[in-house]
């Protein structure tokens, strides 16, 4: 097709071919079409089939109101091929349609849908119940519209932004340009969003405007040219709002242009205030066939004319219900299309200069009239015209069909602010009943018209949000506000419903396939709400999101609800429309997802632990090693503990220093037990609970000034300890101090027989067993001076040195411990070895043996619960209270009676001889080589807990008869005198 | 052929000054129950009271999932009988509520999330529930979308598999049970609100509306996230919940790509494909309070980061639509129910968080014989709300919640 | 909905960066031990009120201060700078 | 004994060193070979950072300066950034070499081994910072020296403000040790399109007259 290629509105650069391939025939477009304009410029009609009748679509609007041009495109299904930029070597092809969607053997289901009426799969397809999972998978495969692959990959780069400003401008027309320019002059940081790849909105594609002296189009470049180069405006195009939260929030998302370095950057940001000036779109009209490839809004065939050189037929009727339609109609006109007549379904109030421009054309008008039905099976062959009372006809041949009720206001990012619309009389449309404060509107989505009062009402709309903002403008917003009131209003678009019928092929949504006879037997059946109908017949549940239905499906339930009223007098009955939801437009996930950022803490010995070989899991907000052996039961590791020495990177536990005068109150507070007990030198063993008496942490308590204290939680704990103890403390004025030094205090266990060995040769100091011996604590130096803080603790039963040492000495303390330990076969060992270690001496790791309802008692630790405290610890009630109940699940050791089997972690123990079967829950267990036992620990009932119990275990493998023997045995299972730790 | 007759009534039946029971809110568990009172129990002079419509709360934003693969020996036989209760309830309400039973798969991303999974997948069985656990190999065979990868953030070790859940439409059980329910006779007031319980010497007399006082002797408050604040403003009653919003979206529509539901605890999601081809996902909860059901720009984006590592394919889908509904959370992520404690006639049942769709037939079940006797069904006793100052909590949830102070 | 939360130090800031400290109920019950009854109304019960509620929240990822502000759970927006307590 | 064993920063940039000084076990790379033309990403960790809490701060003149009585507000002294926290906390970060030692009081913890210290510097620091994190550092509001507290690419931080003119941008923050690696890989692959790039201690102390 030849472009128009003179016109000064054109966006397409005729100079720059751009091919693309679709159905592999190449084609050619032009820089600046989207892939729809240009598939219409080479011809193409037929874009789509749909969903469930497989109806032939084709471009309707050019904004993606509809799924009718939805295509798949380099392998990535469902793009909206009218809104994305057409790029070099695009692959474009048909979706939904068996061949092709111009002849789509699917095509007769258009022909079944007498059987398929609204809600129909409620009623069917269940008798006999055998037949619904077969009829299932057919729904399924039948159902969906695009096709991706399991192994497609995304190959776009996105980020993210959350960019910072006072102001916030959705829409880049003229009321939205004038509103930002006006706040930028009172000094705020404005930021302006437009969907298009250009600012100027319906200015930029329109010639005249009433008694205006400059053409619209020049308007719009001069305000473009005016908000570009102020720096107090940030101007993002091809940036479409998505989201609107409250407290003025607003998410948007923009699609790289070839200069970018992204393809698409997810926007969020909280303006103090919000400007929505997205205008108006056409309101579709209902007819028969109102969805044939052929049938377009008026607005539509004029862009694809102005913005992109494309007469969209070669004749065309009009059938429109506002001024901007007629507007259409002549200018298009002008531009060479033949126009056989144009129907306005308003009797009178028309601009009389677009009358006269149309008698002058010799155009036929008909005042009082609307397109009833179209004939063409894949495309428009002729229009059947009717007047409005339905008196008269006449059948007009012709391939388009320019088509609105009137207009629809652009309400939905309001919406998502404003929350529920109701109907206004005075304009037909659907707008926000309040305003939350910072919020304003401007421009046609108030029904404005005349290119005037949209200019102003942008400049009021700008200082109110200025004023709002602080600004001393409240005078000038009046001024203008003032001005505008006197300014005589638009002439008001039609209200037009539908010519009375069956609306067996009446389209209110593309998408979903619903059609007026749908919404009629909808409500017939007790669905008399919007909201209902929605969910019953899936009206503006599409891609589209009710783009097309939202303000036609209120008005067509009232005229169903109220037939004897005049069709163009039924506000007043008319419903709510839907909730708008966001996204207000399809996202992808892969731009929703953004730099796709991880955030995780790696130890100070993170490398040297990598390059020893360690498999690392995350834990918390850590990397920790788990596992320093190919073979995964880490017997090596736990063998080299037990007979030389290991060293473990604990750095994740948490680590914190509390001072001031109330310090040991606050300790007393969330420590379960007496922390005015603590001796010098040593280390105290401590736990908290949650009011529940539930244990939440374990760790160390020690005394290391006066009103000074240091204390140790779980890897787990240590983000939310300071927060914790802030809680529990707000009552209480108390004067003390948290300083968090988890990520600076590195933690080597060295932990073995061969310990003690390996720690005298880097340091100094005295680390005897007289000198220091098991539960104390003490400061001294590593060679080269690396500070220490060494603590004598037994987790995992052997002789242990827990050192602690600043960060940044880390790996040079690791490097040094590794090198003096070589003789003394000294090696790492990681988690799951120290989880076997300390299992073998029954230490409970806190969400490993218990759960969430485990308190202190159940795990046998009434001996860290001090019950007369001065100050009465977080927990103690529910402690008192629960110590007398019988019925608690209670931690017990239990032995294996066959060596050989290993239940895993997580199997249950069970009793068929009582009412509720399952009596307790198996924690850990593992084999121990220490022992050569399977040993573990489990929660189980009170009367399961006495020693030599015999249990059986059921892992959920096999069948349930299938149990395992075990016994309840005493713990710890390995050197229950502790002598190994102490030596 | 179709559309002979209603669904949901038109119009509201006449209110009567007088009901044997009357059930404040218009959602499942009480439609359920209106049905089983007039099915099991003949009690037909019932009222339903809805402020709103029929559904229009949580029984319509739910993520449709079914499954009774719970941790509990408490919980797992009533959701049992909850999965086993939907071809009854289709060829009984005579109203196809689509249950697809395509099995669930719950991802495992830890040695941690394998051996809490091997308690659900033993205690399960043990209770005659088909469940398994599946390595990693086998879990991508079932969802070949998966990323099977060790350099994502939680890599996947494997899955436990449940047969026998699925998905129903949740909007055909609503509208089958309001159909079901008013032909024998129930009354559903849509758009009436019931302002107060009335009360005397400790029993129940009646519930005001604006339209007057019904008079009755048991009234049963299950108005899914609006129940505590009803028992605590009407009655007094404080319950140990928090109500917060949860929220879901779909994709735009695909040809059949994930066969299962799944779901990532890791990841705070589930996904399925619905019948009409939309990738339905969702699981977040901002942690803490309202009654708003509105969706939430940080949960949309995490949602795609997650299933973007998940699943990468879909990153090249769109997210069309989204949605909030209320889940009214318990300490222990248990329900409760209980009646006749304080108030005689009084019963409540709400806490059900967001497992309040998948047990809705059993429950109603249940809470039908307790109205209908007066006695506590011996399956509902644990449920009770004396509990939580007993130090009781139930163990459906192993690790601490987030939505209380408590942790 | 979104959540945005005057810190009284930092001001307004993106509700994520809070963490949620329940109703405000005051100071745990003075005296030696609770009754069950009395332990569950502090601990447990809520009034699980759609309205303006008085409660506790943390400026977590901020400057750490534990603080009180009324918000309307119907709305979920604050409606008070500030809820008096801190 | 032996050798002064080697201390060593959370963050390690992928460039290469042009000038090192050795400084108490520290390497401290004081200039890179192509640190571009700005912004600039500096590593100031292994400067000392010490926190003070008291109930009364007024007692207290770390760096011989009384801690700002402004929540928010922060003083620069002697290449000393003193910020308030709250009513009771003040953070006290040298921002070049040789400056005081910490006070020995109970009151003052040294806590340069528990966070990180990074400088962005120079023209679109601010607009990087839009890529990481939803804290307005823009505003004409805030009067620099100043300081904010929270999520900064993603985890929480303490962030000074030093200059917010246009083409004089610029800002100190700390954070958790741990998460140094993630912090610099988001902060590069963010940075990218403006041209950040490594830069050495030096630039802090070359760029000072930009900021106090």
């Amino acid at each position: 097709m030849k472009r128009l290629t003179s016109l000064p509105t054109l966006r397409v650069d005729v100079g720059r071919p751009v091919p693309f391939v679709y159905k592999n025939q190449t084609g050619r477009g032009f820089k600046g079409d989207t892939i729809a304009t240009a598939l219409y410029a080479a011809g193409v009609r037929i874009f789509s089939r749909s969903l469930k009748y497989h109806r032939p679509r084709g471009l309707f609007s050019l904004d993606g109101e509809s799924s009718n041009t939805m295509m798949t495109v380099n392998g990535v299904p469902n793009v909206r091929t009218e809104t994305t930029l057409l790029a070099e070597g695009a692959m474009i092809r048909d979706q939904n349609a068996i061949f092709t969607a111009r002849n789509d053997l699917l095509g007769f289901m258009d022909r079944l849908d007498r059987f398929m009426p609204a809600g129909f799969y409620y009623e069917t397809m269940h008798k006999p119940a055998s037949l619904w999972p077969v009829a299932a998978k057919m729904v399924r495969k039948a159902a969906g519209l695009g096709r991706i692959a399991p192994d497609f990959r995304f190959s776009g780069a996105c980020d993210e932004m959350y960019p910072a400003a006072d102001l916030c401008v959705i829409g880049g027309g003229p009321a939205g340009m004038e509103a930002a320019l006006a706040a930028a002059d009172q000094g705020l940081r404005v930021i302006l969003l437009e969907a298009r790849p250009w600012l100027g909105g319906s200015f930029d594609y329109r010639e005249r405007g009433s008694g205006e002296d400059a053409p619209l189009y020049r308007q719009a470049a001069d305000l473009a040219s005016r908000v570009s180069t102020r720096a107090a405006i940030r101007v993002f195009t091809r940036t479409a709002m998505v989201g609107g939260y409250s407290d003025n929030l607003v998410t948007a998302v923009t699609e790289g242009g070839p200069d970018d370095p992204f393809d698409y950057r997810y926007l969020e940001m909280r303006p103090r205030a919000v400007v929505v000036a997205t205008g108006s779109r056409e309101r579709p009209l209902i007819f028969e066939n109102n969805e044939r490839p052929g049938v377009m809004l008026p607005d539509c065939a004029l862009r694809l004319a102005r913005t992109y050189g494309i007469l969209a037929g070669r004749e065309a009727v009009f059938s429109v219900g506002h001024d901007l339609g007629l507007e259409a109609a002549l200018d298009l006109s002008e531009l060479g299309l033949p126009v056989r007549a144009v129907a306005d379904v308003r009797t009178k109030g028309h601009d009389p200069a677009l009358v006269r421009g149309l008698a002058d054309r010799r155009i036929p008008f008909y005042p009082g009239w609307a397109a009833a039905a179209v004939e063409g099976k894949k495309g428009v062959k002729s229009v059947r015209l009717a007047s409005c009372d339905g008196g008269q006809y006449r059948i007009l041949t012709c391939d388009l069909l320019a088509a609105a009720a009137g207009h629809t206001p652009a309400v939905e990012p309001l919406s998502l602010f404003c929350g529920p619309l109701a109907y206004d009389g005075q304009t037909g449309y659907f707008l926000p009943r309040t305003y939350p404060a910072g919020v304003f509107a401007a421009g046609r989505i108030y029904g404005l018209e005349a290119p005037q009062n949209i200019r102003i009402s942008g400049r009021v709309a700008g200082l109110d949000a200025a004023a709002f903002c602080g600004a001393d403008c409240r005078g000038a917003a009046d001024a203008h506000r003032n001005e505008l009131a006197a300014l005589p209003m638009g002439r008001p678009a039609s209200k037009w419903v539908a010519f009375p019928g069956p609306w067996r092929k009446h389209f209110v949504d593309f998408d979903e396939d619903v059609t007026g006879k749908h919404i009629r037997q909808a409500v017939g059946r007790g669905f008399g709400v919007p909201e209902l109908i929605k969910r019953f017949t899936a009206a503006g549940t599409g891609p589209g999101q009710g783009g097309i239905s939202g303000h036609n499906l209120p008005l067509l339930v009232a005229a169903i609800k109220n037939p004897s009223r005049d069709r163009t007098d039924i506000h007043g009955t008319v419903p709510a429309p839907t909730t708008v939801r966001p996204p207000l437009r399809p996202v992808f996930l892969a731009a929703y997802a953004g730099s796709g950022r991880e955030m995780v803490k790696r130890t100070p010995v993170h490398d040297a632990q990598a390059w020893e070989g360690a498999v690392f899991r995350r834990v918390g907000v850590w990397h920790r090693a788990r596992y320093f052996s190919a073979d995964l039961d880490v017997s090596e590791e736990v063998d080299n503990v037990r007979t030389n020495v290991g060293m473990l990177d604990a750095s994740t536990l948490g680590c914190f220093r509390i001072f001031g005068p109330d310090a040991l109150s606050a300790l007393q507070r969330v420590y379960a037990g007496d922390m005015s007990k603590i001796k010098d030198g040593r280390v105290k063993y401590a736990a908290m609970c949650n009011h529940d008496g539930c244990v939440i942490d374990d760790g160390v308590v020690i005394r290391i000034g006066e009103n000074d204290y240091m204390f140790t939680t779980s890897t787990g704990r240590a983000g939310e300890t300071v927060e914790w103890i802030r809680y529990h403390t707000r009552f209480d004025n108390w004067d003390f101090h948290l300083v968090n030094q988890t990520d600076g205090t590195g933690v080597i266990n060295l932990a073995g027989p061969r310990a003690r060995d390996v720690l005298e040769r880097v340091t100094d100091a005295d680390v005897s067993n007289q000198a220091f011996s098991f539960g104390c604590w003490k400061d001294f130096s590593l060679s080269g001076g690396i500070p220490v803080r060494c603590l004598r603790l037994g987790f995992v039963g052997e002789l242990s040195f827990e050192l602690n040492i600043p960060a940044s000495y880390m790996q040079a303390a690791w490097d040094m411990l590794r090198k003096a330990g070589s003789g003394f076969g000294l090696r790492p060992f990681g988690v799951e070895a120290q989880n076997i270690l300390r299992l073998e001496k029954g230490h409970v790791i806190l969400g490993q043996e218990s759960e969430q309802r485990t308190n202190l008692l159940d795990l046998n630790m009434g001996f860290l619960f001090s019950r007369d405290k001065d100050i009465r610890p977080v927990g103690a009630d529910a402690l008192l209270q629960a110590e007398k109940d019988a019925g608690r699940l209670t931690l017990v050791g239990i032995r294996m009676t066959d060596s050989s089997c290993v239940p895993p972690d997580g199997s249950i123990l069970v009793d068929d001889q009582v009412v509720d079967p399952v009596i307790g829950y198996v924690g850990t267990i593992r084999k121990s080589r220490a022992l050569d036992a399977v040993v573990g620990m489990a929660l189980v009932e009170r009367a399961w807990t006495a020693e030599g119990t015999r249990l059986a275990v059921y892992d959920g493998g096999g069948e349930p008869s299938e149990r395992h023997d075990a016994t309840v045995v005493r713990m710890p299972f390995y050197d229950p005198e502790g002598i190994r730790m102490r030596m | 052929m179709f559309g002979a007759k209603h669904i949901l009534p038109k119009g509201n039946p006449p209110l009567e000054s007088a009901y044997d029971a009357v059930l404040i809110g218009g959602g499942l568990h009480n439609l359920a129950t209106a049905w089983f009172l007039a099915k099991e129990h003949n009690m037909n002079r019932v009222a339903v009271l809805e402020k709103n419509y029929i559904g229009y709360g949580g029984a319509g934003r739910n993520t449709a999932i079914v499954r009774a693969n719970q941790r509990t020996q408490k919980n797992i036989p009533l959701y049992k009988e909850a999965l086993d209760l939907w071809p009854v309830l289709t060829r009984e309400l005579d109203f196809n509520l689509m249950f697809y039973n395509c099995g669930n798969l719950n991802l495992l991303h830890s040695e941690a999330a394998v051996k809490a999974a091997r308690t659900n997948i033993a205690t399960a069985k043990f209770l005659g529930v088909e469940s398994h656990l599946l390595d990693a190999a086998e879990t991508a065979k079932r969802v070949p979308a998966l990323n099977l990868s060790q350099k994502i953030t939680h890599p996947i070790h494997g899955a436990m598999y449940h047969p026998p859940g699925g998905i129903v439409r949740h909007d055909a059980v609503v509208w089958g049970l309001a159909k079901g329910a008013a032909e024998k006779g129930v009354h559903i007031h849509q758009q009436t609100e019931a302002l107060g319980i009335a009360t005397k010497n400790g029993r129940v007399t009646g519930v005001k509306t604006p339209a007057g006082t019904i008079y009755t002797p048991r009234v049963l408050v299950s108005a899914g996230g609006y129940t505590a604040g009803l028992l605590y403003h009407m009655l007094k009653i404080k319950m140990p919940i928090s109500v917060l919003t949860i929220q879901a979206m779909v994709t735009q529509p695909l040809k059949p790509l994930l066969d299962h539901v799944v779901s990532s605890g890791a990841y705070h999601v589930y996904a399925n494909q619905t019948l009409k081809g939309e990738i339905a996902t969702g699981a977040h909860m901002d942690p803490w309070p309202n009654y708003t059901t509105q969706t939430t720009a940080g949960y949309i984006k995490h949602q795609a980061e997650a299933l973007v590592e998940l699943m990468p394919c879909l990153a090249g889908v769109k997210f069309m639509r989204s949605w909030a509904g209320l889940a009214d959370m318990t300490p222990d992520m248990a329900p409760i129910m209980d009646g006749n404690d304080p108030v005689e006639g009084v019963y409540m049942n709400c806490g059900w968080g967001y497992f309040g769709f998948k047990s809705c037939s059993a429950t109603g079940r249940y809470m039908a014989r307790f109205l209908a006797t007066g006695k506590c069904p011996d399956r509902l006793k644990p449920f009770a709300l004396a509990r939580f100052k007993n130090h009781r909590l139930m163990g459906e949830t192993a690790a601490l919640v987030n939505y209380t102070p408590d942790n | 909905m979104s959540l945005l939360i005057h810190c009284p130090i930092c001001g307004r800031r993106n509700g994520y960066e809070f963490r949620y400290g329940g109703e405000d109920k005051g100071a745990y019950p003075a005296g030696r031990s609770l009754t069950p009854e009395a332990w569950y109304e502090y601990v447990h019960a809520n009034t699980c009120s759609a309205g303006v509620v008085a409660e506790w929240w943390c400026h977590r990822h901020g400057c750490g201060l534990w603080f009180t502000i009324f918000r309307d759970t119907r709305t979920n927006r604050q409606v008070l700078e500030h809820g008096g307590r801190s | 004994m032996d050798a002064i064993p080697r201390r060593r920063s959370p963050v390690i940039f992928d460039a290469r060193p042009d000038r090192i000084r050795d400084s108490g076990g520290w390497r401290v790379v004081q200039k890179y070979a192509d640190e571009g033309r700005g912004p600039y990403l500096v590593d100031l960790s292994h400067l000392p950072r010490w926190d003070l809490q008291d109930s009364d701060l007024s007692s207290h003149f770390p760096a011989g300066v009384p801690v700002p009585e402004t929540i928010g507000a922060c003083a620069i002294t002697e290449n000393v950034l003193v910020s308030r926290m709250n009513r009771t906390q003040a953070g006290i970060w040298h921002l070049a070499p040789g400056g005081p030692g910490m006070p020995d009081e109970p009151a003052f913890t040294d806590i340069r081994e528990n966070t990180a210290c990074l400088a962005v510097l120079g023209p679109q620091a601010f607009s990087l910072s839009e890529k990481v994190c939803r804290l307005d550092l823009s505003t004409p509001g805030h009067h620099p020296p100043c300081l904010l507290q929270g999520p900064f690419g993603g985890v929480p931080c303490q962030v000074a403000l030093l200059e917010n003119r246009s083409g004089r941008e610029g800002f100190v923050f700390t954070f958790s040790r741990g998460y140094g690696r993630d912090m610099v890989k988001a902060l590069l692959a963010a940075g990218r399109e403006f041209g950040l790039r490594p830069a050495g201690e030096d630039r802090m102390t070359r760029m000072k007259d930009d900021f106090w």
